[in-house]
């Protein structure tokens, strides 16, 4: 234990990729990545990268399923085989399920579904390559696609993990702090409102290092949020450079 | 006894209006879990096991344990696998079936709280037998026969329990360090602690603890945590599509330790009565 | 073989666990033990431990399965992980979609089908812990939960297995007499009518001895329908007495 | 040829009222079989099989063995499975996909009459090799080609006729006791005895042997048994929504002697002509 | 790699089994063998046995796959546990999903679809002993099922494989040829029009290999269709003999 | 970006009457492929891959390799296997699932021409480190992430070019023969030599190189092919209902070498390239 503590921090203090302890990996944003898709979004975060798409509202099939006053969002998390230290069996394990439930209900709590009644809001997100916190930065790109589908939100659901580390609260964990350290929490929020739609832990926390990580996830999500609301209007931009027919509608 | 029905809309405007008044439909206060009883040591089939009554609820939980091979990853590890059943026992509309996304979390809830509060010392030769090649893997399965709400907490309660009355077969490692022979004799599971899960839920803007069936139904958003006899949170999981703001959090859980004390010393007891138990000859 | 047949019987002609040859272990029945079910029952016999819920008749989907005329019945026999020797593993095996198809169709015999056209009747039993003869005890729970949903039925099924030990008929086999003995001889039927819903045997049995074992199961049948005739009377005497509006339209 | 049609109610009606005046309606008695043929050794690639064509139905048998390790619990034994298909093939309303309640009834019902009638000695060094290592696991399977009634009797003469001409590679057990080397030489699979299934059919009060498609169809109750060539009953299986009565049953089984002896002799049969055999080619 | 050339070719320049370059094995089919399908084949090739069952055009279920303007085609090719050197387990592996999807479409091609919509024609293969060239025995095995179902064609579909052992271009490969050779060439085609609807290769070809393999197997095609038109022919002859009312409107 | 609509009567009418002009809807002539960019060694968990985008088609091909037991019947041989998935990600009609048969095809012809092509030395030492006990297991899994036409021609570009930047951990054989160490240390995977696809669409008469979307969905027949460094044909598939004659077959391989030539060239330059490279950074 104390080995482990001890052996993911330096002596400088700093972490092992060379990062302060509340200091992000570096992340790109793109959307409009696909051609097929409604919209999608490719986001790299350290070394994660995440590709997802996005279809809808559209008509769901088998009918009986279609709820009549309102859509359903359908939420597909999958990590690609070769996305993992072993390789993975393209089957979906009960890891890939949870995950996929808990990023639908976080987009519910965004999404205007009233709107779109017996209709489906399918969205299918691929780790192609896993790093670390790859729910978190999945709910960030499913944003992105879900903005790029035109598809109307209340917000963007904008994640990011804490964890601890050598006992020291830390923003987003790598892979191997995540694996070699005393815990994991992710965190997924509608940052403008406030509203906290996804919140996990694993590992050994007292009840303060939990409400100090929460306090640090959220700091961190708002740094997250900026780029992400950058990704979205930069495509808007775009577009307006070229069709010059679009306003300032979005915020 | 007749036909369950969906909470419908005109119940949850009942439970909202009531909530607001700040009471619940069972008359519980806010804080006010139901009676819970634990019949430990139910299954003679099982190396453990224990039946849990919790309000309406109630869930069996078994624990089974057999020698295999550890993980290439963590050699030196016994294995610990937590699987869990919604059967269509429970509730009309469990359907029956490979788990579903609902059962897939509860297991992965349960399975978290006790892997992660390290009460099962893994390295400890009574579970890693011959490191690398022999170790105990413990499977604990836990059906839910009736569904009266809250399914999170009396499941990590029955699991806990079960594993506080599982005995293994003692084993003697043969001369060539490969195999090993199973005795008749048995001796408790290792176990440094204990764990529950303490699970609150939330309509409109009102939060309270251990859901009833109607108000699990009617539930905007839930929050459950596993917390050790040491006082630590080892696990997390908000579910569904409502919110919590950060204030919410932090106020359900400096709940914790005075709800969790009496679920935990229920669990010490359970290990105490290993004798066999009867099940179903329970009333509140 | 021989170790065999005389290991199961002791010095004084009872067998292992203390019982003579015709003696059947202890049962024990209760009904109305799940809330949500229509009707339930958890039956004891010897070291079984079975529950059962029974839901209908209702509706049936996909409605392209009903049957105009009639409703039909629908089974689910499982054990539970940890009911036998070795875990099972959760998805069912053969044995268990055998056992459903034979307890379904016992069970067809004493419904009133045709009074519910389109309907189906759900019957789910599980074996919690497994000693033996667990087919005829879930038969046997399955009725009484099928009367503790109100659903009108001819008659009991009623089960009971016979068997072979030291060349001897025995009724009633425990799991070390069906494991290590020389044959085992399921019997279900509506006792009152004489009509028998299942016979199974496996083993060696000469034509003789599966006439004595019909014969012996019989016989143990009718003292488990006394039981069973008792668990659910029981029910109706309690509701008398708390409601007082019932009469005695029951047998 | 054309397509096959369910047996509707007046078919059923047209079966039950010839039945009542003691006729069937492809002419035969209550207690006569349809005509059986048995060619064996179709297969090349298999280690054994046989076609049999029972009345109108069609089925093929094939076994496969290859080495491999015992169950934990019979370290000593070799290992019989039996599988079914009720192909897509043998009829309009037979569906592909995995085995159905019937389909699985039909293999379990043909495995339990082989293995308990022991006339395969499992622990026979020709099965077991090398005890607790290496045995032979024998696979039946067992397909119907087309549904013309009584698939068990059927199924179970096919498993046992194939089971007779099955030959096992001789094998050489290497020096350290733990592998062993296949030859290209064969000797017959060790067999004591042989075992044959007979079926009959209740509809109304009527009670009959062998049924045909429609009798099969429009049946309430079956009741199925395998008796040995020592006269040993080692299976039943009574099997529908119908039921039959005490009696009813020790007189069918008193039957049985008579039926499964010509049945027997066509196993014995088969086990002498051991050389490849071409199927398709005859005719009643 | 030379050792395998050689060995498959014996010293006068037969090949193992005692035949020519190219030629192909002993062929029998025997058309209406199953009395419950509507068209049925058995055929043997060398030491290939396989069975073919049709059934339809008949209404297809579930309805939403039904297309308006025409019958769908489905085709399940599977091999019997038991017809290959390693027991199969029974489930369908991906070689034999691939080899269904191969011959509907190949058979699509002579079949008029269009004249029953809504419809389905399914095909179900099963090879019952296996050795080389099974999926080109299917093929033609099918079409004669399909003949004998009495279902209009523009013509029948034959199929013979080539291959290449020791460096030469053979017809119609055994399996040991098959395994040991350098190559192996599926081809089949409507013969009468010269429309080729399957061809396929693994091994190692030149261009000119595959022109020549091409080529021979054409010509070997056409022997089989000659026997193909026999076996259905010998179905119409044994009518007319019987029923005496069919003219001669089958070429 | 709007939805995706299937190719409708109307459009393969456009196609076809342009076709018959000897035009193409995107303007390239019938044997011109669209271009093509390949991004090697983008995905850093992986032993090797490559991110193709071939037209408006993207494919992500990886490379994991484990160390395991060789099949029985090639003891000395290493193993490969190559599993496709078009994911839903890539097209709106494109459903989740088990994969059906057109994703089991596209598996199985990019296995075929990677196998049959013998570029992989699987008796090398390197991919057998213990004859009959140890090879390496090496999954080359593509994905299909946008379906923009001829996926089979992209999906084998991927699969090769992930196989010529995949480096194998070096292994040391502990002194038993029986088990080996993993270095931390990699070393290419041999390699001898390079193959790949050429795929041709037939609608009406007119037969052309390299399908884009359109003609992918209105297409008749499908001919594909792969041809390795040498000139040799390892592995053709001729899909879907439509029809081609022997001319146009052999007309179809005259152009082979030609066009096999820029694609192989290509795959050496990614085994040249084996640092990290950013996908989706490319434009045309």
């Amino acid at each position: 234990m104390t080995k482990e503590k001890t052996s993911l921090l330096m002596d400088d203090g700093r972490r092992l990729d060379g990062r302060e302890l509340h200091e992000l990996r570096p992340i790109t944003m793109q959307s409009s990545v696909l051609d097929r898709a409604d919209g999608s979004c490719y986001l790299t975060w350290g070394n994660n990268k995440i590709i997802c798409a996005v279809y809808g509202p559209r008509e769901l099939h088998p009918k009986h399923l279609a709820k009549p006053d309102r859509a359903i969002v359908r939420v597909e998390y999958r990590l690609a085989t070769f996305s993992v230290n072993e390789r993975k069996s393209p089957a979906p394990r009960r890891r890939e399920y949870e995950l996929s439930k808990l990023i639908k209900e976080s987009l519910d709590a965004v999404l205007f579904l009233e709107k779109f009644p017996n209709g489906t809001i399918d969205v299918y997100i691929t780790v192609l390559d896993a790093d670390g916190g790859t729910r978190c930065a999945a709910l960030t790109a499913a944003s992105i696609a879900l903005a790029d589908a035109g598809i109307p939100m209340k917000g963007f659901i904008t994640g990011c993990a804490v964890g601890k580390v050598a006992d020291k609260m830390v923003v987003d964990l790598s892979d191997v702090e995540d694996k070699d350290g005393q815990g994991d929490m992710p965190v997924a929020m509608n940052f403008n409102t406030g509203e906290i739609t996804l919140l996990q832990c694993d590992g050994e926390f007292t009840i303060e290092e939990v409400k100090e990580g929460l306090s640090l996830a959220i700091r961190a999500i708002g740094d997250v949020y900026k780029l992400q609301r950058e990704a979205v209007l930069a495509k808007y931009t775009q577009i307006e450079g070229t069709t010059n027919d679009v306003g300032d509608e979005e915020e | 006894m007749r036909s369950e029905e969906i909470v419908g809309v005109l119940e949850k405007q009942y439970i909202t209006k009531l909530l607001e008044k700040g009471k619940r439909a069972d008359g519980r206060k806010f804080l006010e879990g139901r009676p819970v009883q634990i019949i430990p040591n139910v299954i003679k089939k099982a190396e453990g096991s224990a039946m849990v009554k919790w309000g309406e609820t109630v869930i069996l939980a078994g624990v089974k344990a057999q020698l295999g091979s550890p993980f290439p990853d963590t050699p030196n590890d016994g294995v610990i696998t937590v699987n869990a059943e919604i059967s269509p026992i429970s509730s009309p509309t469990n359907e029956s079936g490979p788990p579903g996304p609902r059962t897939v979390e509860l297991a992965r809830v349960v399975d978290r709280g006790i892997r992660e509060s390290k009460i099962m010392p893994m390295k400890d030769p009574k579970l890693c037998v011959i490191p690398g090649k022999k170790v105990w893997i413990i499977f604990i399965d836990v059906y839910i026969l009736d569904d009266g709400g809250n399914l999170i907490d009396a499941a990590a309660l029955g699991a806990m329990a079960a594993l506080a009355n599982t005995r293994l077969r003692k084993v003697v490692i043969n001369e060539d360090l490969e195999e090993v022979t199973l005795l008749e004799e048995t001796e408790p599971l290792p176990r440094n602690g204990s764990v529950a899960s303490l699970t609150f839920a939330k309509i409109n803007d009102s939060i309270f603890y251990d859901p009833n069936l109607l108000e699990d139904r009617g539930k905007e958003a839930r929050f459950s945590f596993a917390m050790t006899d040491k006082g630590i949170i080892c696990s997390m999981q908000k579910g569904e599509s409502g919110v919590f703001t950060e204030e919410e959090f932090t106020t359900i859980l400096d709940q914790g330790a005075t709800l969790v004390a009496p679920l935990l010393e229920k669990i010490e007891e359970c290990s105490q009565f290993p004798e066999m138990n009867e099940m179903y000859q329970f009333d509140f």
